[in-house]
């Protein structure tokens, strides 16, 4: 389908804030789910490009507005993401969504920590939008917010307005902990265990290595753990069997799972025992 | 925003308005009757049922699904794709769920839809060509079999099926005694002579032959130092290939007689009026749902704009229909 | 006008700034000692002069003339070019001025050049070739002979040399009997088995062998009901066959031990990477020619960069450099 | 060379006239070259478009300032030109030239006869300005314009301020003489040879067919003429062998001859008798 672009906003060098007029997807769309957008119609790129659903968008200020739109953050990385970038306020795209399975909130969720490195908090923003929204936690929610310098440290006030408590780190220590994001959170978790806070969800996404130690902690820890995986994708609805990722839990014994369709958003934690090897 | 100006068709708007009858896009081949020529590639659409959201599967000549092995197949590793100028490079590994899982899973949904249903089958000796077919053809909903034979030959050191004149044959004819269903053969290009190939086959008694799976073809990345691909090579297909895929349907039909399914880079109607001009009697759509899902619909509403502006009445008027200098 | 915004790229610029030392892209292959690893293709340069006011041709690692036949051949009927996505079909059907006129009209002018030169030659039968190579031995501004083996064999019934190991092996060894200059094969890409060529080529006394040539390819004028080309197929070359090529050149350099020079699709330093990696010791820039005259000089720029970038000295270290998973 | 656009005026629904900064290409150009523009940097088009020089241009009312620019007027077709209509000034673009062979002008014309079909005006205006610059005629200079509806009547007024008389055709008749430009063209030929006015130099540009006519007719009168002719082109600059068309002369007997390099202005009347048969 088409949407209108209402506004490409330049967040800094390389982030774009993207939101777009369509309300169909937008009131289907559930955190952790995706579309696929056709950035220009040449040939080159020729394929589709994914990006998570980043938000929901109305434009009336009334809290229980319905959704009109979504938003869309990306880095520019490549191709098809600089062309993106290019497109004005009044352009219209072709897209599809929203696509793959998102976070699954089904279950009261008392203690939820959010970890994002860079772009990942993409995802995890209409996830702290909807965690706000619905819940009453008997603890502040948490997000850890990685990335290489403080350019990529992104949404820190949206996420704080749902009421989220904020770890950040930097590689260069531009702005909070100097370091891996792994590590404020690593620690966070070990007092938490040593607390007896063991009603902890975690939520990830972010580059695949961040996510293999997060999934790695979250089992030694029996917590209970999704994570939201990227793969390059071609058709994005499970046609094509393109995008598979070795992730296995004890649920889903086959070896190749379809990021588009059986993900972008997998279990990681306690139920994963299956294949604790292979990650 | 940049402005998009039109672009000026050669021919007046006239032209197509003089002849407004609805063009007859009807095709029989192989002893199958399909609403229209435009058919899915295998692999390029699931079952079926993954693109139901998008598109009504009723108005698809015929649905070519996934090709299917005698055992469930896991698939190559990933990366399985990489895309290229034009291009998209991919090693799925013919990753599948397996035949018996095929009829008990995937068949059902489509029992429901009125178009045509080729099954694609693979096998890796002519003994699992051969128990597919036997297998398949006693499903009614099974109307085809393709025959993918650009699979590796374990009996052969396994070089491909397709490459070479006498494998063909030999699967071609195994499979003819063991099936009474409308038989096409799926042709690999990586060959030097692929009009030889298409004969080899049309001997051994298949139906049709349809053309071009996917180009060998490799990339990688520059900045890790590795295939782009975790299995190195893959295959090529869209937009890229088309002139190539153009090529092998024009001189395969030359060189049989029996009718030609083409695809390779089909994205639009005009795509596929070249490859039915060329001599194909019906077209496959494949990569190109990937960009964009409305494409069989968009290609056939092409194909009957054309009919429509030159006054063709029947799709026989324009295959092969080529003056050559 | 659209914003171009920049790309970032993925590692830092430190890294480049870290080792500033210009790498040494010199490149010894099959006797020749080249400047650097950047040759022009045959049939995409003219006979060197063309391209002389657009860029320094000293800078050339080698110059790749138009082939070359023993008389003059006027070539194919026009139309000869098409434009295909991200490709070029032409049929220009070998036109050239014959070895005669070549001496005499077009060798002048490199001898003012520095960069080596390399003259293509084609033949239509084994006698033919051998003339060539005697005669062009006998320059000394000829520095090596490419020989085109894509040529209809008129004794085989027009099957092109390159299409068959034994009629390779005989045109290749002829020529290594009648020339003492190093001797390269160019390879036909529209076989079955191009490695099984390439060693046929290497068995009969090759220095090395370049590839590819262009894809056996057709467009249809869908208005007009004709093939775009007069000579209704033609060679494919450009972007779209990249992949192609970077296959072929990864299985060809696995199956010889002589050099391979690498070509098709290149278009900048980063795909030219993508080929030394994949095993080519030196690559040729060809349809790029027509989109930017300048390609080769910044092709070559794009190599060094990459080199600097990740602290490779020579090109021995990238040369094949890829790791398999 | 990189050419800054100082105006991309849209004249009709499908023609342009696009100003270029480049003084160099500019001072070098002659009548009837022609220039290769790339039109983005995309992988398609792949190629260059070739387009003659419309006309030189420059910044200064002077009649005698440098040339700073050029002029090209183009016909949106497909996609090569329709790219080139959304550019908008200030842009830039990949260009070369001058090149191929233009227009001969060095013996004294004492009556040139100009004849045009559609875009073929383009480069003939440029023609018309020199003309019109170095020549004292004893005869009015005139053109033959044809197209099919009257907004194919291109520069009208550029060639009359040039001094030049018009004689107009339209296939439906919407702008002077209805129907093909040959007609008024041979009446005109036939009355001046009645009268004695046999020195006589044609210039045409326009579709092959056209193109053909015109050569038939010079001959036939055994008159001086010059055509130029188009042919799908990949290098521009006579490497590739692309471009050829059978078009030959009694200087030039090879069958076969580039458009980019002998071309694209070839010698067509009295001087082509030794193929007159192929035309
Ligand atoms: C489910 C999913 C959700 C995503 N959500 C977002 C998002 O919200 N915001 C965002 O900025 N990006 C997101 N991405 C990544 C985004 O799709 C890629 O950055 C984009 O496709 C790159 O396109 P390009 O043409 O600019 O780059 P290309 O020219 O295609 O590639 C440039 C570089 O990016 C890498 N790349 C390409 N495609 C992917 C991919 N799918 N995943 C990871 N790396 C890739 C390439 O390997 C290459 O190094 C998501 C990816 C997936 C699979
Ligand atoms: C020496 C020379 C000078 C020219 N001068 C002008 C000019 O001043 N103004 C102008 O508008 N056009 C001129 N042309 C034609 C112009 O080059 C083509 O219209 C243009 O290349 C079409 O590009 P496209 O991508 O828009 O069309 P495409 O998508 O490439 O093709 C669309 C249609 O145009 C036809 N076409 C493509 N290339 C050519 C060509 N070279 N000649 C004729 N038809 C072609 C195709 O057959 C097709 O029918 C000239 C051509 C030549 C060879
Ligand atoms: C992702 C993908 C998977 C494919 N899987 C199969 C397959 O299982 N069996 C088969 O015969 N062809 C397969 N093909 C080849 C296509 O059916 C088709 O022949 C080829 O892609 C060329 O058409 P296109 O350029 O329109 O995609 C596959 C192609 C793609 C891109
Ligand atoms: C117009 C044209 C003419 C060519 N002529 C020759 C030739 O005479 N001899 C030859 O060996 N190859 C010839 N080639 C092939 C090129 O040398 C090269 O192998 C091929 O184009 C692939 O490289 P590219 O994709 O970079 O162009 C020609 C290619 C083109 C496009
Ligand atoms: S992208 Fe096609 S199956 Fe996931
Ligand atoms: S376009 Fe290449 S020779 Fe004329």
């Amino acid at each position: 389908m088409t949407a209108k672009i209402i506004e490409n906003y330049r967040i800094s060098s390389y982030y774009y804030r993207l939101t777009l007029d369509c309300a169909e997807i937008a009131q289907k769309a559930a955190p952790g789910q995706f579309v696929m957008i056709r950035v220009n119609h040449e040939v080159e790129p020729l394929l589709r490009r994914p990006f998570s659903i980043h938000r929901q968008w109305t434009s009336s200020s009334h809290r229980s507005a319905q959704a009109e739109g979504i938003q869309i953050l990306f880095r520019i990385v490549g191709k098809g993401t600089a062309h993106l970038a290019s497109l004005s306020r009044g352009a219209k795209i072709d897209i599809i969504g929203p696509l793959g399975q998102g976070f699954r909130l089904k279950t009261a969720i008392s203690h939820p920590l959010l970890i994002a490195g860079g772009i990942g908090a993409a995802p995890l923003l209409f996830l702290a939008d909807r965690i706000e929204e619905a819940q009453a936690l008997p603890l502040q929610p948490r997000l850890f917010l990685g990335g290489k310098t403080k350019e990529d440290i992104l949404c820190r006030e949206d996420f704080e307005k749902d009421g989220f408590s904020l770890h950040i780190s930097t590689e260069d220590g531009s702005m909070g902990h100097k370091g891996l994001i792994m590590e404020p959170f690593s620690d966070y978790l070990k007092q938490a265990m040593l607390s007896g806070k063991n009603e902890i969800t975690i939520f990830a996404c972010g580059p695949l290595p961040l996510m293999y130690k997060v999934a790695e902690a979250a089992r030694q820890y029996n917590l209970s753990c999704q994570v939201s995986l990227e793969q390059k994708m071609a058709c994005g609805v499970g046609a094509c069997l393109g995008c598979v990722i070795e992730w296995a839990d004890a649920d889903n014994p086959s070896r190749y799972r379809r990021v588009c369709k059986e993900g972008p958003v997998f279990e990681a934690g306690r139920r994963c025992e299956a294949r604790r090897q292979e990650l | 925003m940049t402005r998009k100006p039109e672009i000026r068709s050669q021919e007046s708007e006239a032209g197509i308005r003089s002849s407004c009858r609805q063009p007859d896009t009807r095709i029989r081949l192989a002893g199958l009757e399909l609403k229209n020529p435009v058919m899915v590639a295998s692999g390029t659409f699931g079952y079926g049922e993954e693109y139901s959201r998008f598109i009504d599967l009723n108005q698809l000549g015929a649905i070519v699904v996934k090709g299917i092995s005698l055992h469930p197949m896991e698939g190559n590793p990933p990366p399985r794709l990489a895309e290229t100028p034009a291009g998209l490079l991919n090693s799925i590994g013919l990753q599948n769920v397996g035949l018996e899982a095929f009829i008990k899973t995937k068949l059902p949904f489509l029992e429901s839809i009125d178009s045509l249903v080729i099954v694609n089958i693979l096998g890796h000796t002519i003994d699992e060509y051969v128990a597919l077919a036997t297998e398949l053809s006693k499903h009614s909903r099974v109307d085809a079999l393709e025959l993918n034979i650009s699979c590796p030959n374990v009996d052969k050191g396994g070089l491909a099926f397709g490459t070479d004149c006498q494998s063909t044959f030999e699967v071609v004819q195994a499979v003819r005694q063991a099936t009474g269903l409308p038989l096409i053969t799926k042709l690999s290009p990586n060959v030097t002579n692929i009009a030889a190939i298409a004969s080899s086959a049309q001997e051994a008694g298949t139906d049709a032959v349809s053309l071009i799976n996917t180009v060998l073809g490799m990339a990688i990345d520059i900045h890790q130092r590795k295939p782009a691909l975790a299995r190195v090579v893959g295959g090529l297909s869209g937009p890229a290939i088309k002139p190539i895929a153009v090529r092998m349907v024009f001189q395969v039909s030359q060189a049989v007689d029996i009718p030609v399914i083409g695809m390779g880079g089909i994205m639009n109607g005009d795509d596929a009026v070249e490859f039915l001009l060329a001599g194909a009697s019906a077209i496959s759509v494949g990569t190109a749902h990937f960009v964009d899902p409305e494409t069989p619909i968009k290609v056939l509403k092409g194909i009957e704009k054309y009919m429509m502006r030159y006054q063709f009445n029947t799709l026989a008027d324009i295959i092969g229909n080529l003056t050559i200098p």
